[in-house]
């Protein structure tokens, strides 16, 4: 049996003071292979716990393990879209989507740009190969982000609202999209996404955030079967665990009045 | 937005106003001359005069103009390469920044030439003292704007590199220059006129060439359009720089759109 | 060559000042090959005189050209150095007026906005001047205006300047200006520039000393002789002088050449200088505090090589 | 991430690298003059003894301080009232940029004492003209960079607030000002410093007061320890403005956090 | 009978290439105190059209009236909600949302920050006054923007996919709390969106965009009463109008793979 590919040990994290913390005690554990999607009210510390996982963000207290060894930053094996996109000015779309395999070093410029330019076509980019971030619109950035990340031969994916800036349509299509990825490839998606029922619709399991501090304030597994098609969403099954979510995210949203 | 030019003379539009302000300049200097004694300012004729007079008997500008320009560029390419290795270490070690920035500053407000005997010692006689205190001069802009251009730096892509996997030397090269480079050119501008001046003050204080040893004899012989002469090709050489680097900014910057000279 | 059986030596000549005609004897002695018959490879340097007599006293030069003022001053200092022969018998600096302001002696420049760079060689000229004619200091005003005095003067910024005799007033009169002057030598006897060397050379380089000495007087001798070859050949030296220039430049160089020789000269022989006139001018120096200590005239100046 | 310190001497850890270096300074420069003559390299203790002596004096090394940093400071002001507005209407509009650039450059590279009879004549020999040239040599610095900064404006910032009906004043205030800031203090370090040197330039030409005149006087004396208090003293001029700077730019821009001395 | 709030005339926008227009004939107009949704593919032109309105992009050709004048940049009475938030880094959370008020210059200090607290309030980002926008989550941002464009006076609001990054029950709250600001001050209200059931929720009309070039496809008034409840979402009524949407939208996609 293969390690998990990504235990967070009760893992709090304080950006100002240790009295308020942004993060409290978060103890979970992602499966090799897994799709976990992260769900919370906004400001409850999704982003921090992934860029913690992502080894850039110090927890206060608690440790992160990735496949078995002490998290580090810049792991091969991770690829990150944060949540605002964040394209290098200065380079084409193509030259940023190429980036992570420029700092892999392990293939040839030519090779680099065409596998570049497929994960463009695989985010419906194909043709503003040569325009600069600046030049592109909001949801065309966050696909741009995405195909970089989709472009290596990352083994763990990590989304922060990567759909967050798309139309419904494109959302189905490019959620369809990872799934297939994921099923051919088997690597380990973490999503953080307001969308509940994204989450549900991809997820193997489902991980409720409360605020205040922020923790988790439950755990979902989804046993719907797979592969997921579009036509499960309209589904009694798929309704009641969409409803079993939002329940649980009421519950830590009803805590808040108390404060 | 910004519309195309059909002007088949795409430069035009700023060749004019170069053009206007070099004739506004010769009017009013023509002008200011008519109230003062020709040794204390001559007219652009009379200096013009001077220079047909000087080219005449084969005498040697070109050559002062050429060793004044390889001194300021040897000096500055000096400052560049001392100074961005500088500002970067100082950029990530905040203890060398403390450490070094009084000695920087303070070199920067002394007067260098007032040490001409030790830099003889040290450099001998020749251009490698005007070299040195050229690239002294420009040293200093180049450090704080490549420092503030490293500083300037967007935390949440190096963030973002850094997960990528990428080393110190890809963050440096696929980050932290290009986003600093705006800020370096700045700095680089003024370092190399600065260097210009260096060179020009080393000569003052002790050289049988270049253009500031032209400018010191024209001053001793009481040769006022010499002067004129001298400062002119002066400032040519420093826009002749600045037009160099204006390029190099276009070629280094091509995701920037340049409305500049 | 078979005669050649030995590499000329290289020295170095600080000459303290831009190429000018003023230094004839040096470009005449390289010319006239005078330097060769020596066995010396001459180099001239150009560099400001404090700079050039330093490196000289530290043993990084060979010679310089500086003023007998100077030395002192230097030595006064601990600064090493010692003056071998004259170039300039008189001390040359003057105070210059336009001939409108009527200032002619001394003591018309009370109450007078005086313009000089208020350190050095004019300075201590100005003094000894006010000192021997009883003029308090306090009566008169000093103003730095550095380098300036020509357009000082036209422009009436001041009343009179300190310059050099045989130099801005023959360009302020080639300009159409009439002027005074009031010569320093008159105040203070001692020699203007000369050629000094160090405490070191004179150690372990007598035999070059000579050499020098013996081709700069030469070449002193052949510019007295001959001041219109002379003049050519400083201005092969000088190609960056216009015509205008050159016309100035020639009046320049022979309001010079009366400087080199004084009644000591002529009695005594060229690049000598009075002993006397090497302590009454140290003695004014220290009175006027401008030293702080007594030199050994010795040390001041060496006869030696003129000999 | 930023942990805060526990010291109860919170500055101590700038203040030890200032102190070291200056320590190691010293003892490198004694080292060094061991190797030299003292009237080319005195050493540290004989500058102080030629220090103790002029304190004794009563000489007036305070009043040439004071002079020369008045004459900076006027300068700079001067440069930062006349750079800045010139820098933003070269931003605003790129004509002016086209037509004033080669004078700005020009001047840069023209040795301006060059021109010493000029400015006698318009500006007398008081501290005017090297209060100018101060101002002359600190004006490039500060219109690079403020042009830099201004350029480095974010359009969609920009756009917000034209929006929002901001006037141009308001968008100068409230956007051009704030985000061009780290930029042009940049080169406000640069001009403060390059403004001493000018001051000191000017002094150097002809003055009577000032530790430019202080270090001609001593060169003309031969008075090497006096040279290095007349350089030191200006390197702690140079610093001293720099410190000021620094202590403004934290002011100004609280949202940055300084690591900087 | 008062002029319409926003009039598009025929409006065409090419960026670089006058044969390849971003948005082609745009033609439309919107009611004085109406609300009307836009929704269409990402890359389609939304954005751009809304920077069109608020005057700070020219169109190519057409011309655009606001209030029966010609529009032009900087007008008091509209308020602006970029995709990005777009917080000035260099001010707090506080002294961003005051930006309008300062700018406006007829309130005194105090009232401006009474209102500027206020407006966070109502966003749910009371207590994050004083920190800096860097220290902000997305969605946190995304609500201090929202409250910059709430905290003035306007009357037209142009809101570009406000609601992105908030979580499903934040934005419920902020979608009713909008319903009630329009109720009570009839001001005008331009809103971008992805979220078709917001949409239909919220409008009183949507207008469909398509794209390649981008152009609207069709516009669908929604009859539901108001004022709306939540619980009208699941109505079957609801759903026709979600599904009307949707097709139209499919239909402007189905064009897409033609090209
Ligand atoms: N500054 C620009 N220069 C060139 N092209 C641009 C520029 N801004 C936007 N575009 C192009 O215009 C088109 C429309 O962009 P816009 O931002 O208006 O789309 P949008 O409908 O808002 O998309 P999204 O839903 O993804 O935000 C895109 O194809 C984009 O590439
Ligand atoms: N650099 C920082 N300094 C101080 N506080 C911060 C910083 N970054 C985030 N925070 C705080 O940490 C908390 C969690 O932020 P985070 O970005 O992780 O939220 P999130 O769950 O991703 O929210 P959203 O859904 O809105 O993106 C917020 O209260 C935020 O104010
Ligand atoms: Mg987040
Ligand atoms: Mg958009």
């Amino acid at each position: 049996m293969t390690a998990p590919a990504i235990e967070v040990h009760h893992v709090s994290l304080a950006y100002t003071s240790i009295d308020t913390p942004e993060l409290l005690d978060i103890h979970l554990s992602v499966e090799d292979g897994e799709l976990v999607s992260i769900v919370g009210p906004s400001g409850c510390g999704k982003s921090s716990l992934l860029r913690m996982i992502a080894g850039v963000l110090e927890p206060t207290s608690g440790h992160i393990v990735i496949s078995g060894n002490e998290r580090k930053r810049g792991w091969a094996e991770l690829s990150f879209v944060p949540q605002d996109s964040l394209l290098l000015p200065w380079r084409t779309v193509l030259d940023n989507v190429c980036l992570p395999l420029e700092l892999a070093r392990d293939t040839d410029q030519q090779t680099i740009r065409k596998k570049a330019q497929e994960a463009l076509a695989l985010v419906n980019l194909s043709g503003v190969e040569s325009k600069y971030p600046r030049q592109l619109s909001g949801g065309m950035r966050q696909r741009a982000a995405l195909a970089r990340a989709l472009v290596g031969n990352a083994r763990i994916l990590l989304l922060d609202e990567p759909f967050a800036a798309l139309d419904a349509l494109t959302r189905n299509q490019l959620n369809l999209e990872l799934l297939r990825i994921q099923a051919q490839t088997g690597i380990t998606i973490v999503l953080v996404t307001h969308n509940i029922f994204e989450a549900v619709f991809l997820s193997d399991r489902v991980i409720v955030m409360g605020e205040n501090p922020g923790r988790i304030l439950g755990e979902i597994k989804i046993p719907l079967p797979k592969p997921r098609t579009l036509k499960m969403i309209g589904t009694p099954e798929f309704s009641h665990w969409v409803g079993t979510i939002q329940d649980l995210l009421e519950t830590g949203w009803g805590d808040q009045d108390e404060h | 937005m910004n519309t195309k030019r059909n002007s088949s003379y795409p430069h035009l539009h700023k060749v004019i106003p170069v053009m206007a302000g070099l004739a506004g300049f010769v009017a009013i200097w023509h002008l200011l001359s008519n109230l003062y004694e020709p040794f204390i300012l001559p007219s652009p004729a009379e200096v013009a005069e001077r220079y047909r007079v000087l080219l005449d008997n084969h005498q040697p500008l070109a050559r002062h103009f050429w060793i004044t320009c390889f001194e300021a560029l040897a000096g500055f390419t000096l400052a560049v390469i001392t100074a961005l290795p500088l500002s970067y270490y100082m950029y990530r070690h905040p203890f060398l920044d403390q450490l070094l920035t009084p000695f920087v500053v303070g070199i920067q407000a002394v007067p260098i030439v007032a040490l001409a005997p030790l830099l003889v010692i040290w450099f001998g006689f020749g251009i490698t003292s005007k070299i040195l205190i050229a690239a002294l001069v420009a040293f200093f802009p180049i450090v704080t704007n490549g420092l503030v251009g490293l500083k300037e730096t967007d935390p949440r892509l190096r963030e973002l590199l850094q997960i990528m996997g990428a080393s110190r030397r890809d963050i440096f090269f696929k980050l932290e220059v290009p986003s600093s480079l705006p800020v370096l050119f700045g700095g680089l501008k003024v370092g190399m006129t600065l260097s210009v001046i260096g060179a020009v003050v080393g000569e003052f204080s002790g050289a049988g060439k270049g253009l500031g040893y032209l400018v010191n004899l024209a001053r001793g012989n009481f040769d006022t359009p010499l002067i004129f002469i001298g400062l002119i090709a002066l400032a040519g050489l420093g826009l002749g720089f600045y037009l160099i680097l204006s390029l190099l900014e276009q070629i280094f910057m091509p995701w920037k759109k340049k409305s500049m000279l | 060559n078979p005669f050649r059986s030995q590499q000329p030596e290289k020295i170095t000549i600080g000459m303290t000042y831009i190429p000018n005609v003023q230094f004839a004897p040096w470009y005449v002695a390289l010319e006239k090959g005078f330097f060769k018959e020596e066995g010396l490879d001459v180099v001239f340097d150009y560099r400001m005189d404090i700079d050039a007599l330093q490196l000289v006293a530290a043993g990084q030069m060979d010679f310089a050209i500086a003023g007998g003022d100077q030395v002192i001053t230097a030595r006064d200092k601990n600064i090493p150095v010692t003056y071998l022969m004259s170039l300039f018998a008189k001390f040359p600096p003057s105070v210059i007026a336009l001939s409108e302001s009527g200032i002619r002696k001394p003591a018309d420049l009370k109450g007078k906005r005086i313009g000089l760079p208020l350190y050095g060689t004019n300075l201590l000229a100005i003094k000894a001047i006010l000192n021997r004619a009883g003029i308090p200091e306090s009566d008169v005003e000093l103003i730095d205006i550095g380098y300036t005095q020509i357009p000082s003067l036209t422009e009436k910024k001041v009343d009179a300047v300190v310059g050099f005799a045989n130099n801005e007033p023959v360009k302020l009169r080639a300009s159409g200006y009439d002027v005074t002057q009031i010569n320093a030598w008159d105040s203070f006897s001692l020699v203007g520039h000369g050629l000094i060397t160090g405490e070191k050379q004179l150690r372990t380089s007598r035999d070059t000393i000579a050499k020098m000495v013996r081709a700069t007087i030469k070449g002193m001798q052949y510019t007295l002789d001959h001041p219109e070859e002379s003049l050519a050949i400083c201005f092969n030296n000088l190609k960056e002088l216009g015509p205008e220039q050159q016309a100035l430049e020639k009046q320049v160089f022979m309001e010079s050449l009366k400087l080199w020789e004084s009644d000591y000269t002529k009695a005594h022989g060229l690049g000598t200088s009075d002993p006397k006139a090497w302590e009454d001018s140290q003695q004014l120096m220290l009175d006027m505090g401008l030293i702080t200590h007594r030199t050994p005239i010795e040390k001041l100046v060496n006869f030696d090589f003129l000999k």
